[in-house]
């Protein structure tokens, strides 16, 4: 599966999804620079975390406007998939290509720790190595993650089982106190209506090696990896 | 712009120079400088630039060692670490501009020492924070508190370099001048250190970065905006930071540095293009000849002056191969910077300024350097040995040590900083093995085996009963707590925080602190290779009254290495039914401990003895019993005495594990529990492998015996046959987590 | 032509910032404050023939960048606006 | 009463937040910016009995918390100040 990491000004999990990519899962893997159009070699993009543009203006919202990010619709008609994290699910909202926002954290403080994401839907590309019910550790890393969404938008998230991550405790109950930052129904990541786009806040990239404190988020990697063995449905090209 | 101001004593002295500076300088030239010469003497014979005060005892520290690949005298220091890698790093201070504007002020300081290690050519993996302020419970001081610490979230986060660990202590003496201390550690390949240069005649000099405005032009132009109607208009500016275009900076430099057409390069920081124009010739023996108009500016009209002095934030000074200029800017205007010639290499010996194609100002690039060296008289303050013979065994016992217990692991000092570090990104670069909350970080060199592990640490009450000792004890500390991680420490930078070395007690205790600064360095065989110096650290409490002087607090950063990233240690306990031991001698005091600050409110008595031999061997032996795999867990005994190590060790780790452990009989119960002494470790050890590890103790010839056993939900202290605390794993748990985020909340 | 943007929160939105400031204000003894929003403003100045192309411009930047319509509102105005405090308020 | 209060860094302040938005627009093709500066804007509803009283007591929360004075201007508007903008560029 051919992996294409994107480079904005500021960016700074780049490195490290290259690296996850490149010595963990071993596939093959090269940057992007956010001028780029033309990802017609790649399988999968990722928008990874960072501070894209400094994020001076809102999170993302420059960085959802750059020709990297136009050519995603085109990308993604042709059968790609788009793993954005972290600043990426940022980009991904602002740019329209998943619904809703991601605003200021409620305790209005950045927070690095870790978290439990109880998986609700496993029938997407990036989670089909997991079951639903199942909980996840990973960090989170940001000060701009709380999730909005409106009441409507909030019914078709459901309606269509968009809504893949929520944080939990360890034991994979949707509480308040497992919430890092106010994000509506606790949610931590969601997928366009085909499934072919998730946004996360969580880092999965930093949970790729148990020499890192855990490998959940590997997972992620192996559904993708698994869904192009199995059936290239979404690989369309 | 208006006149230029005319150059007298007066003036001179309105910018910080001496009569007897003045006259040096009118010597050294021949004549009197022109006003932006005497701005350029002025900043660069500060006492921040010069160390005027400090550099006779400077020289007087370890600089040397096998491992040394840069000491003292570039941006920052740098060490080999095997396999090719070199670590490169360097602490700073940025106390005062923290105090007036401390969000600002913290997020420069970060911004600051992350350049210093990227001119170097490494890329930045790690940030510590070194903190100091007054009480907590003080409105004010948690204003400062916030806005430091989310200054430093802020620049690091944005930046993109983990923060992942540091220090955070109190006492009323910082409260009208906290310290914010920043260090940082980068990594490189050992033969692709860059250095600041300026070598080559004709050799293009580049500016880099952000416009240049009236930001942080030292006091200076104050004094200067009175000559004319735009005063208000002058006034220097709070030095603003930008970490996006840092972080630009970074990756354009690496490019530029890759590509071979980079000669040398220094950031500007303080004293801005002044200190960079005349250091990099300095360094090479050539000289610089730059025209300023060339240089993007910001704001209208500025002088030369001006431009010369700003510090205004994210810029480098660039030294490039001739006939490469193209490649240069290519690489900076991939990057969305501008790279703009504004001069170049010369033969020498001057500097030379110009200003729309007028000469400014024309001095020797050595004179400059040449700032006068002070050895003030220096004395001990007179009360000290009154405070000293304070013996502490004269106030009351506490009648339940286990709430004393409490109480102590409660106090903002120890209780857990996570409220802080939570907003630091720790993880970023995906290297840090062991995260903040452990005695050392610990972060992996990818691509190796290896790892580092660095700590930091400063305890200002130690050196301010024994200078000497205090600091000699911070080495040893911040060094043990590298050691604890499993990490053999290669080598230490350091940032000296002080008052006014004007006054002889003051640099009394700099003097001292530094002589134990260099026998701990010596003795631990880890050399020095670089640091700061911070002075005049007091504010004037009321109109009228003495200045009061921070705690002494030199700070201290170790970087140690790991061969094998897999053998490093953590400080909690990770299962039941280990055993427990104790390294390291008996003696302990409660002279300057926390728990006489924090149950009495005192800072007297006497150290405990440090005998730099039984340190280097406990460190020897800490390190050799992680490096066989026997201890399970290793934390150093530091502030609150054995009983705050073991609670710690109890309840730091993910899953609470309690223990029940024998100390010594016969001291007072307060002293031996919560008595703080130099070269202790807890360890724990399989119950498997002890006799492995008496064999290995035994070879290490160090003090040390068996205390006790982990396991259960309690902490059980005993003294002799006596129980001295019996106390629930929940309630120390409680009170580590909310001693100081309480205050915060 | 110096144009003045205030981007808000939509109203249904829980403005958390703006309450915090709030509390901090009731906390120095400003308990007079019955409700407090904090919202951005951008001040623009541009090239543009007439006061009409100005706003029509910038409005273009509004919704293309400057705010979030999920999120927030946003209004122009002419930067003449008048300040309507006395001289001795500006600061 | 209905008080608002637009803070602006100080002329001088490096802008990071204006720099970097201006940059952007020219990036989308807003080339005629001149300048653009991003600042806060604070609507604090007070208890008074009058504008005056109103206008008083938020240029003291100004001092004491809603504006850092060292790096910060701030202007109180009485917050009637006709919106220019004609109603349809209100969102
Ligand atoms: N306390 C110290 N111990 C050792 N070296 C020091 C100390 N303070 C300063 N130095 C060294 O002196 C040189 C000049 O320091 P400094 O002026 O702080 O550098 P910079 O211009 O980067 O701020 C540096 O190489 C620094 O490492
Ligand atoms: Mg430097």
């Amino acid at each position: 599966m051919r992996f294409g990491v994107v480079v904005f000004p500021g960016t700074w999990s780049d490195c490290d999804f290259h690296y996850v990519i490149s010595e963990v899962i071993r596939q093959p893997v090269k940057y992007v620079w956010h001028r780029e159009r033309n990802l017609a070699d790649l399988d999968c993009v990722v928008l990874p975390g960072g501070f894209s543009y400094g994020d001076y203006l809102r999170a993302g919202a420059v960085a959802g406007r750059s020709p990297v990010v136009e050519a995603l619709p085109e990308f993604v008609a042709g059968g790609g998939v788009v793993l954005g994290s972290c600043n990426g699910f940022q980009i991904l909202c602002e740019a329209g290509l998943l619904p809703g926002a991601l605003m200021r954290n409620e305790c209005l403080q950045y927070r690095c720790q870790s978290t439990h994401l109880l998986v609700e839907n496993a029938e997407t590309p990036f989670t089909r190595a997991l079951r639903p019910g199942q909980v996840l550790t990973m960090p989170i890393s940001h000060g701009e993650g709380k999730y909005h969404a409106d009441p409507e938008t909030l019914r078709t998230l459901r309606a269509h089982k968009q809504v893949v991550f929520r944080y939990a405790t360890a034991a994979g109950e949707v509480t308040r106190a497992a919430n890092p930052n106010g994000s509506v129904e606790n949610i931590a990541g969601i997928v366009n209506e085909d499934g072919t786009v998730l946004g996360l806040m969580p880092h999965p990239e930093r949970a790729a090696e148990s020499a890192m404190g855990g490998t959940d988020g590997l997972q992620i990697f192996h559904s993708l990896l698994g869904s192009l063995v199995e059936d290239g449905a979404f690989l369309k090209r | 712009m208006g006149a230029e101001p005319k150059v007298t004593l007066d003036l001179a002295r309105g910018l910080g120079l001496t009569a007897d500076e003045y006259d040096r300088i009118i010597h050294r030239l021949g004549r009197e400088p022109s006003y932006t010469e005497l701005g350029l003497f002025s900043a660069l014979w500060s006492e921040h630039c010069a160390y005027k005060h400090s550099k006779v005892f400077l020289a007087r520290l370890p600089q040397r060692g096998p491992h040394v690949l840069q000491g003292p005298g570039e941006n920052a220091g740098a060490l080999d670490i095997g396999d090719g890698w070199a670590v490169v790093f360097k602490i700073e201070s940025h106390n005062h501009p923290s105090f007036i504007e401390p969000f600002q002020g913290a997020a420069t300081g970060v911004g600051g020492i992350l350049r210093d290690i990227f001119t170097m050519g490494a890329r930045p993996i790690a940030i510590l924070d070194s903190l100091r302020f007054g009480d907590p419970a003080d409105a004010k001081t948690r204003r400062l508190i916030q806005g430091v610490v989310s200054g430093i979230s802020w620049y690091g986060n944005c930046f993109g370099c983990p923060t992942v660990g540091g220090e955070i202590a109190f006492a009323p003496e910082y409260a009208g001048n906290p310290l914010v201390n920043v260090m940082c550690v980068g990594l490189v390949r050992a033969d692709r250190i860059f250095r600041a240069r300026a070598e080559g005649v004709g050799n293009p000099v580049f500016y880099v970065g952000n416009k240049t405005g009236r930001d942080g032009i030292h006091g200076a132009t104050m004094a200067s905006a009175t000559f004319d109607e735009h005063a208000e208009e002058r006034r220097p500016t709070v030095q603003v930071g930008d970490p996006f275009t840092e972080k630009l900076l970074l990756e354009a430099c690496l490019e530029a540095m890759a590509t071979g057409a980079v000669v040398g390069i220094q950031d500007m920081g303080a004293a801005g293009l002044a200190c960079c124009t005349s250091e990099m010739p300095g360094r090479s023996g050539t000289g610089m000849a730059v025209e300023l108009s060339a240089v993007p500016q910001r704001e209208e009209g500025m002088t030369p002056y001006e431009l010369l002095l700003s510090e205004s934030q994210e810029r480098m000074l660039l030294v490039g191969a001739r006939g490469r200029e193209e490649e240069l800017r290519r690489v900076f205007a991939k990057w969305e910077l501008d790279a703009v010639r504004i001069g170049e290499v010369t033969a020498g010996p001057d500097l030379v300024v110009r200003h729309r194609g007028e000469e400014v100002a024309r001095v020797p690039v050595e004179a400059l350097a040449e700032a006068p060296r002070y050895e003030k008289p220096y004395a001990p303050p007179a009360g000290l040995a009154a405070l000293q013979a304070f013996d502490p065994m004269t106030l009351p016992e506490p009648p339940d040590c286990a709430e004393a217990l409490v109480a102590l692991l409660g106090s903002p000092a120890i209780a857990s900083k996570e409220w802080a570090y939570r907003q630091y990104d720790q993880q970023v670069g995906i290297n840090t093995l062991v995260l903040p909350g452990s005695d050392a970080s610990v972060l992996r060199v990818k691509g190796t085996r290896r790892a580092i592990a660095v700590a930091v640490d400063g305890n200002g009450r130690h050196v301010f009963l024994d200078p000497r000792r205090g600091a000699a004890m911070a080495v040893c500390e911040a060094a043990r707590n590298v050691s604890c991680a499993g990490g053999r420490p290669l080598g230490v930078t350091d940032c000296l925080n002080f008052g006014s070395p004007e006054r002889p007690e003051i640099l009394w205790q700099l003097a001292e602190a530094v002589e134990g600064i260099a026998e701990a360095c010596r003795a631990l065989e880890v050399p020095v290779v670089g640091g700061n110096v911070s002075l005049y650290n007091e504010t004037v409490p009321a109109v009228g009254a003495t200045p009061q002087a921070i705690l002494p607090t030199p700070i201290v950063g170790v970087v140690g290495l790991l061969e094998d990233a897999g053998l490093l240690a953590t400080q909690w306990f990770k299962a039941a039914g280990e055993r427990i031991a104790l390294l390291g001698p008996e003696a302990v005091s409660l002279g300057g401990s926390e728990y006489l600050w924090a149950r009495h409110g005192r800072v007297a008595g006497r150290l405990a003895p440090l005998d730099l031999e039984i340190e280097r061997r406990v460190q020897g032996a800490v390190r050799a019993a992680i490096d066989a795999g026997l201890a399970t867990a290793a934390h150093d005994c530091a502030e609150g005495g054995v009983a705050v190590t073991l609670a710690e060790a109890c309840v730091t780790g993910r899953t609470p594990i309690g223990c029940e452990a024998t100390l010594s009989a016969g001291g007072r119960r307060d002293q031996t529990l919560f008595g703080e002494g130099p070269s202790r470790v807890v360890v724990s050890v399989g119950s498997a492998r002890q006799r492995e590890f008496e064999a290995l103790m035994a070879e290490s010839a160090i003090p040390w015996r068996w205390i006790g056993t982990t396991g259960g939900d309690r902490l059980r202290l005993r003294m002799g046959t006596e129980t001295v605390v019996d106390v629930g794993l929940d309630r120390l748990e409680h009170a580590w987590r909310n001693g100081f985020e309480r205050h915060m909340a | 032509m110096r144009v003045r943007v205030l981007v808000r929160l939509k109203p249904g939105i829980l403005d958390v910032q703006g309450a915090a400031v709030q509390r901090a204000l009731a906390g120095l003894g400003f308990d007079d404050v019955r409700e407090l929003r904090v919202g951005k403003l951008v001040e623009v100045d541009v090239d543009a023939p007439s006061a009409e192309r100005a706003r029509a411009r910038v409005d273009e930047m509004c919704r293309r960048l400057l705010a979030n319509t999920i999120l927030e509102d946003y209004t122009i105005e002419a930067e003449a606006a008048e300040r309507l405090a006395p001289p001795g308020a500006v600061r």
